[in-house]
């Protein structure tokens, strides 16, 4: 051991034990974070009180007022048939986020538990999930969820199935690599010689130490099904309309494009402002759980 | 290293074998029957045994291995059946539009691949500056852009605003280059600019990471200068991560290029795998599918080469 | 003393193979790594046989078999006079309850997610001893101090001990359910030299006080010759020597002890300055593919021909005395 | 301006003095705090010397070996203080081109990850004329013939053919042997070992420190030996500095250091090695407590808490390094004791 390590080993705080307060200190201390928690704070606010603060009924057609731009009655104007675009982009706050997270949740629910069996068991097993993975990723995620959006119809479930099941190749793979680097650790190995059981070596070992960029994927991952819904909608593949979502307004901006550009404005910017919350918050994530990377980025 | 290629090649025909069995069951669970597509909306003329006859023309009454089997021995020789829209060979169809997106999946690799890496490397060397702060903010925010909204504010300033470039319509190459060019700056903007964020962001954290290492100790132990030792010592070595990346931009871009195409009325494959996919034309969607995924397969094992080549490591292993 | 005392640990021509595959698809043999090849070993009661070589004698592969980390292609181990070899399930958990084992790395020998009393109170949980809590947790206080720590720091975490502490930890581990063999695979070699006196003496203590025999595993000579009774030199997967302390280190007859005990520099100025040192030529030939007949002829000064062709046997040369050469 | 004093400084180091430190001090400046990993250190290696630095890992033998060469990761890491004289001038004041001619040309160094030390994807050849190509300016032909035969002098077998060979294609040994050539490639003065055998098998390490012996008499080539063994230093040493917590605490001859240990932290050292050569039983004399944290060290003597000599003095003052014999010296308060003590 050089004294170099442990030079490096006092850089990193002799903080106390790993517990919620600590690490939501350290992810404050990041001030992109802090940005991007108020931002998704701020959204899920929307999302819930949607009924309650959008002016207008989302689907309530005014065939007075067609592509009108922002005024004072229609702060971000009117679409083709003259539905108020604040209203709508406050009720598709509700599906991005509500996606978004089913989603990175259903991702984590396929991906991790293949990650970890194929990590664990190795040999056929291993070599079997891990074709299926491959043979997942060969086919690109759009038309994966293509192909899975017309099979099941769309939904909001439905939805956030397909972008999930097309998320859990990259967690599977993560958390598989993770897993294998702790397999080789000693803790693990002092704990098989123990005779503690498979399942609680898989569940009380392994998974606890390697779930970490797990979480920071799946922080970004909120952001790519998002992005995806809304490529989706944008394909008229996504939720089905009239529900307004920020992919089929963009959808209906492409179409008016000429005539009423201000429309293209509300939901695309609503779409990177809270992708990008997302991917703060999991850079954050990354720097206080990864005390490897802390400063480099 | 025959013998490596020859193993990477059979991983690959599983994968392959896997990839076809899974659509081509995942079609024939769809809600939409494809008759419609064969015999247009209006099948209110046809009688059910006519029905039924047409889809015994399309083997479509046989169990459902034997159809894959059916269609995975004529795939195999080439025969990939007719469009059940408009009936014509899916060879032909593919012939003329895949050189549109494969047009537009170089071009956008390209602008991938020399923004990201070497905005990447400066930034990681200037680690700390301003210029690292501008390029890895820019790339957080290209990152977050949707293609298609990209897209639409490069539309909405280049041809509406601006009119410097043409929205609609599009060449090839070596037909009409002028044009070709003009026709694809914005796709291949809107399509690049995702990967080469990515690869900025990796390519600076993996050239972090190196200059860390040991042997660029060593190196300046040797005195070699700060500009030998990124150059010679750092840059192939932090390669390595980048490729890997760079394989997986791969089906990115193809999942990108269906929207792109789309919405700059290119007729490549993309736009012709969503009507497809709305029409249940089972031919022409198992043809997308697995061009689709060969063209992934493959970018995974040239960035298999690509990584031996740069490690002797693996070369040799 | 040898008069019918049932050992511990007896191993029997033990064999680890490892088979080198190549390839997914075509799946090629790229033979085996012979990494135990026909190692026989005995441990009585209460006695400490230290097991030393360098990288790929399959020293740590030995202590691996015993515990079943890794499966033995060959070979019998009997544990109390009990066949341990071949148990699985239950009957394994409860063998591998009577075995402790304290492993090389402080700092990756312990679950960082878990408390100090999680970690030794999981060898109690999973053998189903002290199923009442508060009793748990005394018995978790109680082997802190054992160990020389303060029974207070009992909810700390890894990264807040130090390596030595560590190192103590693991020990209240591996003692938590009472073994009679401990199983130390390089304990104190990832230590400070001022921090590795102290883990020595803490075993000195325990193994008097437990009545515990120690399979001890190290490459460190001089740390080898100070807690064990029997020393056994392993050399590629096979031993070249084992006998009493006082016969390995004053009157070595192999030539790789010998050699290996003269490479080892000694802390003192003027002993070094009169000592000849045998210096091996070459490297450790890699045990993939290692020389046939005497695996250390392609290093041994005394080699010839017949070393080529004769694979030496261990044979008794005195009481408890065996070597693996035919040239002495 | 500079020039001139540093002319003037150079009368007072002895003519076969290769280096001369004096009171360097470098620092970590770390989310703990400022840590001093090299605290006021002086020492000198003379042509054809073996000088060796031992201590305990953080004990600042390496940063002190880092700080020589201006290889100290720059942040967090700083060289505040002192005056590191070589050939005439201090290196600290060279500019970054000048320093570059000094590292591989006239200083070289051998770290102690033979896995990790050599580029991966560069030939051995290529690693090894590299350094001729810059400071000798010789052709890559040239470079590469002499490369060779380098490779012949650090005792590889088949060096023609493992000219070609990459790092993972050799093994510890044969690595640290590429190490040490390109370190002596271009006639150093000095030649920095740092840990470079610890990762190595016994039999191996006897091997690569023999070498290290021989190439460094031959040219008589001083050699700095940092190592936390200390049968290594009794073996090969002619000085000893030992190193505690950042500071030099003891330094002189081996035979003085081993045999009139003057620093209660040298004599725990000591003692707290088995003996390889007798059988020993009961307790090693260890040193009880642990190394201190660097961030956070005591007042007064950092070795204080764990010392058995120590008096209310040592709690509060500092001692400073006095001499205790002919060219001996250590930093302890009780330096008299502790050598009566032996």
């Amino acid at each position: 051991m050089t004294e170099l390590s442990t030079a490096e080993e006092a850089m990193t705080p002799r903080a106390s034990r790993f517990n919620m307060p600590e690490w939501l200190i350290g992810l404050l201390r990041h001030k992109l974070s802090v940005f991007g928690l108020v931002i998704i704070f701020l959204s899920v606010f929307v999302a819930l009180s949607a009924s309650v603060i959008s002016p207008y009924d989302p689907l309530q057609q005014d065939y007075d007022n067609l592509l009108n731009p922002p005024s004072f009655g229609h702060p971000l104007g009117t679409d083709y048939v003259g539905r108020d675009v604040t209203s709508r982009l406050i009720y598709g706050t509700q599906i991005s986020l509500t996606v978004g997270l089913l989603s990175v949740i259903i991702a984590a629910l396929i991906g991790v538990p293949l990650g970890v069996l194929a990590a664990f068991y190795g040999g056929w097993i291993d070599a079997a999930i891990m074709r299926f993975i491959d043979a997942k990723m060969a086919i690109p995620g759009l038309m994966l969820s293509m192909l899975l959006l017309l099979t099941l119809g769309g939904s909001i479930m439905t939805v956030s199935f397909a972008l999930g099941f097309g998320l859990s190749s990259a967690q599977s793979r993560l958390i598989r690599s993770q897993a294998l680097s702790v397999k080789e650790r000693e803790y693990f190995q002092a704990a098989r010689a123990m005779g503690v059981s498979n399942f609680k070596l898989m569940f009380i070992h392994m998974l606890p130490n390697s779930i970490q960029p797990v979480i920071v994927q799946a922080s970004l991952g909120v952001g790519f099904a998002i992005l995806g819904e809304a490529g989706l909608s944008f394909l008229g593949l996504g939720v089905t309309p009239p529900t307004p979502t920020w992919g089929n307004m963009l959808s209906l901006a492409f179409d008016n494009l000429r005539s009423a550009p201000h429309l293209m404005y509300p939901p695309g910017i609503a779409i990177v402002l809270v992708v990008i919350s997302f991917s703060f918050v999991g850079d954050g994530l990354r720097d206080v759980l990864d005390p490897r990377l802390r400063g480099k980025i | 290293m025959t013998r490596f290629l020859l193993n990477r090649l059979g991983q690959a025909i599983i994968v392959f074998l896997m990839v076809s069995a899974m659509v081509f069951g995942a079609l024939r669970i769809l809600p939409e029957d494809p008759i419609y597509s064969i015999v247009g909306e209006d099948s209110e003329g046809y009688t059910p045994e006519q029905v039924a006859k047409i889809k015994a023309d399309y083997g479509l009454d046989k169990p459902l291995p034997v159809q894959y089997f059916d269609w995975l021995s004529a795939f195999v020789v080439g025969d990939w059946g007719n469009s059940f829209q408009n009936g014509l060979p899916v060879t032909r169809m593919i012939n003329r539009k895949l050189p549109f997106t494969i047009q537009l999946a170089l071009g956008a690799l390209v602008i991938g691949v020399v923004f990201g890496i070497s905005t990447g490397v400066v930034a990681a060397l200037k680690r700390n500056t301003k210029w690292d702060a501008i390029a890895t903010s820019s790339a957080m925010v290209a990152l977050a852009l949707p293609e298609f909204w990209l897209a639409l504010v490069l539309i909405l300033v280049f041809s509406v605003y601006l009119d410097l470039l043409p929205v609609f319509g599009s060449a090839l190459i070596w037909q009409d280059p002028l044009f070709a060019i003009q026709s694809s700056i914005l796709p291949w903007l809107a399509l690049g600019i995702g990967g080469a964020a990515t690869l900025m962001r990796q390519s600076r954290s993996s050239m972090l990471e190196t200059m860390g290492e040991d042997f660029i100790r060593t190196a300046r132990s040797k005195g070699v200068p700060e500009r030998v030792v990124i150059i010679k010592h750092a840059l192939r070595n932090s390669l390595l991560p980048v490729v890997t990346i760079l394989g997986l931009r791969i089906g990115r871009i193809i999942g990108g290029a269906i929207i792109i195409e789309v919405m700059f009325a290119i007729p490549g494959i993309g736009q012709m795998s969503v009507t497809a996919l709305t029409k249940a034309d089972y031919p022409v969607i198992m043809a997308v599918t697995m061009i689709s995924a060969m063209a992934i397969i493959v970018a995974n094992l040239v960035t298999d080469l690509a990584y031996s080549y740069i490690d002797p490591r693996i070369r040799y292993a | 003393m040898t008069t019918e005392v049932k050992p511990v640990l007896e191993i029997r021509d033990l064999k680890v193979h490892f088979q080198v595959n190549r390839g997914i698809v075509f799946v090629r043999n790229k033979g085996s790594v012979k990494a135990v090849d026909g190692v026989s070993l005995k441990i009585d009661p209460r006695e400490t046989l230290g097991l030393v070589g360098e990288s790929g004698s399959g020293k740590t592969t030995v202590g691996k078999a015993v515990i079943r980390l890794v499966n033995p292609t060959d070979g019998e181990i009997d544990f109390q006079g009990e066949r341990v070899s071949g148990l699985s399930g239950g009957a394994l958990r409860e063998f591998r309850k009577r075995v402790g084992v304290v492993f090389q790395d402080p700092f990756g020998s312990l679950d960082p997610r878990m408390s100090a009393e999680r970690i030794i109170a999981e060898p109690l949980v999973t053998h189903g001893l002290y199923p009442d809590k508060d009793e748990r947790r005394k018995r978790v206080r109680d082997l802190l101090e054992i160990v020389g720590l303060n029974a207070n720091m009992s909810d700390r975490y890894p990264h807040e001990f130090s390596g030595g502490q560590r190192q103590r930890l693991g020990i209240a581990r591996a003692i938590a359910s009472d073994p009679a063999l401990i199983i130390l695979d390089e304990p104190v070699s990832a230590l400070d030299v001022s921090i590795q006196a102290q883990v020595v003496n803490l075993l000195d203590e325990l193994q008097k006080e437990f009545n515990m025999a120690y399979l001890f595993i190290a490459h460190d000579l001089s740390v080898v010759r100070h807690v064990s009774d029997r020393v056994a030199v392993m050399y590629l997967g096979k031993l070249m020597e084992v006998g009493t302390k006082e016969d390995i280190y004053e009157n070595p007859l192999h030539p790789y002890t010998k050699a290996l005990l003269s490479a080892v520099p000694v802390p003192d100025p003027e002993i070094e300055s009169g000592r000849d040192r045998t210096i091996l030529y070459g490297d450790i030939p890699s045990p993939t593919n290692p020389p046939s007949g005497c695996v250390f002829r392609t290093r041994c000064p005394l080699a010839d021909e017949e070393c080529a062709t004769t694979v030496p046997p261990l044979r008794e040369v005195s009481p408890g005395k065996n070597v693996a050469c035919i040239k002495v | 301006m500079t020039q001139t004093t540093h002319q003037q400084e150079k009368l007072d180091v002895a003519s076969d003095t290769v280096l001369d430190v004096r009171n360097l001090s470098t620092q970590f400046r770390t989310q703990a705090g400022v840590i001093k990993a090299v605290d006021n250190v002086s020492f000198n290696v003379k042509e054809g010397e073996v000088l060796a630095i031992v201590g305990e890992s953080g004990c600042g033998k390496s940063v002190s070996a880092l700080s020589v060469m201006r290889l100290v990761p720059t942040p967090p890491g700083e060289i505040t203080d002192g005056q590191v004289l070589f050939g005439g001038q201090d290196l600290l004041q060279l500019r970054n081109e000048e320093m570059r001619e000094v590292r591989g040309g006239q200083i070289g160094m051998i770290f102690q990850e033979p896995m990790t030390s050599l580029n991966p994807v560069m030939t051995i050849g290529a690693q090894i004329a590299e350094s001729l190509m810059i400071h000798k300016g010789m052709s890559k032909e040239a470079a590469l013939d002499r490369a060779e035969e380098l490779l012949i002098s650090v005792g590889v077998s088949d060096a023609r053919l493992k000219m070609d060979d990459y790092p993972h294609q050799m093994s510890g040994g044969q690595r640290q042997r590429v190490m040490i050539a390109i370190a002596m490639s271009c006639e150093p003065k000095l030649l920095i070992a740092d840990e470079a055998t610890t990762a190595l098998d016994v039999t191996v390490q006897a091997q690569i420190l023999e070498l290290l012996i021989n190439v460094t008499q031959e040219s008589r080539t001083a050699l700095i030996i940092i190592t936390h063994n200390l049968g290594i230093v009794a073996r090969y040493a002619n000085r000893v500095n030992v190193m505690y917590a950042g500071k030099l605490r003891e330094s002189g001859s081996a035979i003085d250091v081993y045999k009139k240990s003057a620093h209660p932290y040298t004599v725990g050292l000591l003692g707290s090695v088995p003996n390889l050569m007798a059988s020993t039983e009961g307790k090693l004399d260890s040193i009880e407590g642990e190394i201190p944290d660097l961030s956070n060290l005591p007042s007064g003597c950092a070795f204080e808490p764990r010392c058995t000599f120590a008096q209310d003095r040592c709690r509060t003052e500092d001692p400073s390094l006095q001499a205790v014999g002919a060219e001996h010296i250590a930093a302890c308060w009780e330096a008299e004791k502790v050598q009566g003590s032996k």
